[in-house]
């Protein structure tokens, strides 16, 4: 597992450490298996190109998606829920339409609906959180209508921390034909994810904040949907047959993927997926919740400090955002750096969630089930101390 | 005192907590608005110019002790003074910060942001209000 | 370097080997350094945003950019191209407008041109090769008019191996007031790039063909031009306000760079680059030419073989493309393969150039300077038995 | 002999340099062509289909020698054949390429072919005009 020196590590949201397994697989391929993949005739590059496309099996698989042409590599959550907005969002939208998306999307899974609705003509719509920050069901069944043909969710929040109930949402969709694209960047480390009890229709995460590399990322989506969808880039690998005048297209997901691909990190990928499945999610969850029975006892026994979310317990799934007193996320976290604590602070990619907040920003303190219990205590002890710097 | 300590220290502490020039002029000649795209926190800068010479200045917004603290006692410190003078406050304030040589001396309060340097991921906040001074330096320049 | 196993791997224009000193970055990095980027207020945050940015700022004085804002970190050659078809060509391109690339463009700098005509109604204009395979330039100052807002065009073909006069088409198009795309991919691991020499407007290129890794890649764009592009990416990191009706975004590079970056690729990368400057452009250049001097008499020497492209000494970068006799490039390249030598065969993403060649496939062999004198020596011979076992 | 020369062993390059039912059929009742991406190379495959059984099959295109000799035995061992027993030819053909339990007996000069699972990036090659007979086989099911 990574070893940050000296400091306590408590930014995982943001992303996660890495078993030394997928330090060992970036190696191994970059050591001695450093080829392309799809378009070798040579042994490696066939070898190398089963290992790759073995990832996708593997992801299919673990997502339970129903067929590994339904799994697309993308650079990361971002680039998927882009690609959904851009290819689906652009061929199926008109000024009659409505998407719906939550004030607690982070920017990715927010700006590309905004976007497209204004390209589109379509309309944004909002769904707000009841006063504990759990997604607001009875306003998003009002919001609900024939015109509805996307909902956007972020199975939970990279602020609140807490899991929305995705399977209701999907079933309200559904209902009216509409579908439902789901941001699982912030849930895949902590829960497991299967596309078809969920009933999302594109799921995207980021293989970074789930123990794996930089630079890729998977887009689940349902193969009838992907079929009619437009690539929306062009290169290499994905076309069928290019003349001057005309290019015709491979099918998904090769269809979605120009270019030479991030081949050691979908490898890594490969390996993260490995890792989480030998720890399992049942003890990831249980470590987990003892950290974070420790991690918010800790802090509400601070007066200053002030949580977001839900109150009760059980509610946060590895993440918790604070604030201390009036003082600033910043200063606080500059104190808690001094003290060799690692935390985010800043508006944490969701304005919109900040402006219903009512503040500029807030600390987040994070962890994975390799978090230590000591760890939290350092976070704990460093915010006592910022009152008594800042006072 | 250690870094953070020094960091924080009371000026510091005192002039966010009661900054001087907090609050909109009545009437000014140039206004300024800049964002920290990191917490989202802004600034607007006031000031009030008359043959190159800052008559007034104020600043209002949201932001942390370092940022506001800098405000301050920029404001205090460059209040009266001609143009010319104030882009040689500017320049030496910034290589403080940014751990040049600068002259102590000529920086009076604005000494006690000396360790901010130590804090590179915090320069940005400490130089918010300034930026917002070197493009009003420069809308006058024009 | 990369160590592959028992083989003689001439397939170098596809992905080269990598250097211990890349792996080393990207095990630092994986092994204590595995933070987020540009949003962390804690130390570690600081020095890992310090060092990526460096790299952004060694990649400028690199390739001879004024700035280091020129520089817009991509997941490839592919990803780069694209964005300036996309974000460049949809606001500047009208019916009344003209894009000519080369017939020998690989498709990722053809498909991306032919679509982005499509949308916007534009004219693609294709230029073709003088018999021997160089650029026809006397056909492309017919071709530019005043009506040609792009040239889009390869700095060297990915099949012929030869470079193209860069310079003067940028002052051909220039004179026009029209902009130059330059693709890079295929010979920065040759020569030496400058964007400012070349006259380039816009230049892409990927690590993982330059000794660097997957997943990443870099689109050079002049200041003036990126200022007037939209992003056709939304999300973290690029905004600078998001509220629920509007967002406005950072200037670029970071415009255009939305999302979690591959933090790993972007460091390797700089690494990479560390390792071209160590050995110098002009001893890859003499080393190469030594070898394509071995692998070119090698070839010619063999009566059957048929080598495309320039015909004369010193005009083959690392790249040669041949038939042998009537066989097909498959079954050459398997014989080849059962003898231990890597090498690609197929229409090599130039389908375009196979067909003015005549041909549906060649075989391609390429070489960096770390490529050795017995490995062309087994490429020489695997060729001379093809003839044994296919007549 | 090893891998490449049992691979290419003298009927398949017979094959390949003599196709049997080379050309396009005078009449026929299903068309299908097939490209393989890696190449650029395509097959097409026509077939007259009465009564449940392939009268007449043939093929023109571009291709390496392994599909080119494939796509020529292929038309030998199924000529005539009813559609029922083709399937079983397909699938008896596949699963030797693919490495999996096949019946030798019934393949005939097929078995050639034996050796082709050595080499998983030729493989594609061996199926491409099988895939257009599936293909056609699917359409007849209808
Ligand atoms: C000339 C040329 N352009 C573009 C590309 C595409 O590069 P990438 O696949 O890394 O995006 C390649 C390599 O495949 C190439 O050789
Ligand atoms: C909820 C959520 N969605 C999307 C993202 C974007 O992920 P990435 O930056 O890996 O594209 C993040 C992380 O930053 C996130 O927390």
């Amino acid at each position: 597992m990574t070893k940050y020196k000296k400091i306590a590590y408590l930014d995982n949201a943001a992303t996660t450490p890495v078993p030394k397994s997928v330090i060992e697989t970036i190696n191994n391929y970059y050591g001695c298996r450093k080829v392309s993949v799809h378009r070798g005739m040579y042994d490696l590059a066939g070898e190398v190109t089963r290992d790759y496309e073995h990832v996708r099996e593997q992801v299919a698989q673990w997502i339970g998606a129903s067929k590994s042409t339904e799994v697309i590599f993308t650079s990361g959550t971002t680039d998927g829920l882009n690609l959904v907005a851009n290819s689906y969002g652009t061929t199926n939208l008109t000024d009659q339409d409505q998407i719906i998306v939550s004030i607690f999307e982070h920017h990715s899974n927010f700006v590309p609906w905004q976007q497209i609705a204004k390209k589109t003509g379509a309309t944004l719509k909002v769904v707000g959180t009841t006063p504990d920050g759990q997604l607001d069901l009875n306003e998003l069944e009002h919001l609900i209508s024939s015109k509805t043909k996307i909902v956007a969710l972020s199975m939970m929040s990279n602020v609140l921390g807490n899991l929305v109930p995705v399977k209701e949402v999907a079933d309200l969709i559904h209902r009216q034909n509409g579908i439902l694209v789901v941001d699982a960047a912030q849930s895949v480390a902590h829960v497991p994810i299967n596309v078809q009890s969920l009933g999302a229709d594109f799921l995207a995460f980021s293989a970074h904040k789930m123990f794996g590399p930089t630079g890729v990322g998977v887009l689940f989506g349902k193969e009838q949907l992907l079929k009619g969808m437009p690539p929306i880039q062009y290169g290499g690998e994905m076309v069928d047959q290019v003349d001057l005048k005309h290019t015709s297209f491979q099918n998904a997901p090769i269809k979605f993927e120009a270019g030479t691909p991030n081949i050691a990190g979908v490898l890594g990928l490969g390996t993260a997926i490995d890792y989480i499945q030998d720890v399992g999610y049942q003890t990831i969850e249980q470590r987990e919740q003892v950290l974070m029975d420790r991690l918010l006892s800790g802090l509400r026994a601070i007066k200053s400090v002030k949580i977001y979310g839900p109150q009760v317990d059980n509610q946060h799934f590895g993440v918790v955002s604070f604030n201390v007193g009036d003082y600033h996320a910043h200063d606080v976290a500059t104190i808690l750096n001094s003290e060799g604590v690692a935390v985010r602070a800043g508006h944490l990619c969701a304005e919109p969630l900040m402006n219903q907040l009512g503040v500029s920003s807030v600390v987040r303190a994070s962890v994975t089930f390799e978090t230590t219990l000591s760890e939290i205590k350092c976070l704990i002890d460093a915010v006592r101390k910022v009152e008594d710097i800042l006072k | 005192m250690n870094n953070v300590q020094q960091l924080y220290q009371k000026i510091i502490l005192e002039h966010a907590n009661h900054p001087n020039g907090f609050g909109v002029l009545e009437s000014y000649t140039h206004q300024v608005e800049l964002r920290n795209v990191e917490c989202g926190d802004s600034f607007q800068v006031f000031a009030l110019v008359e043959e190159r010479q800052i008559k007034k200045i104020s600043f209002v917004g949201e932001g942390c002790i370092i940022s506001k603290a800098s405000a301050s006692m920029m404001i205090d410190s460059i209040h009266g003074t001609k143009i010319e003078n104030i882009q040689k406050q500017v320049e030496n304030f910034q290589n403080m910060i940014l751990n040049k040589p600068f002259d102590e001396n000529s920086l009076g309060d604005l000494v006690a942001f000396k360790s901010l340097n130590q804090f590179p991921t915090r320069v940005r906040c400490g130089m918010l209000p300034w930026h917002a001074l070197i493009q009003i330096l420069e809308e006058i320049n024009e």
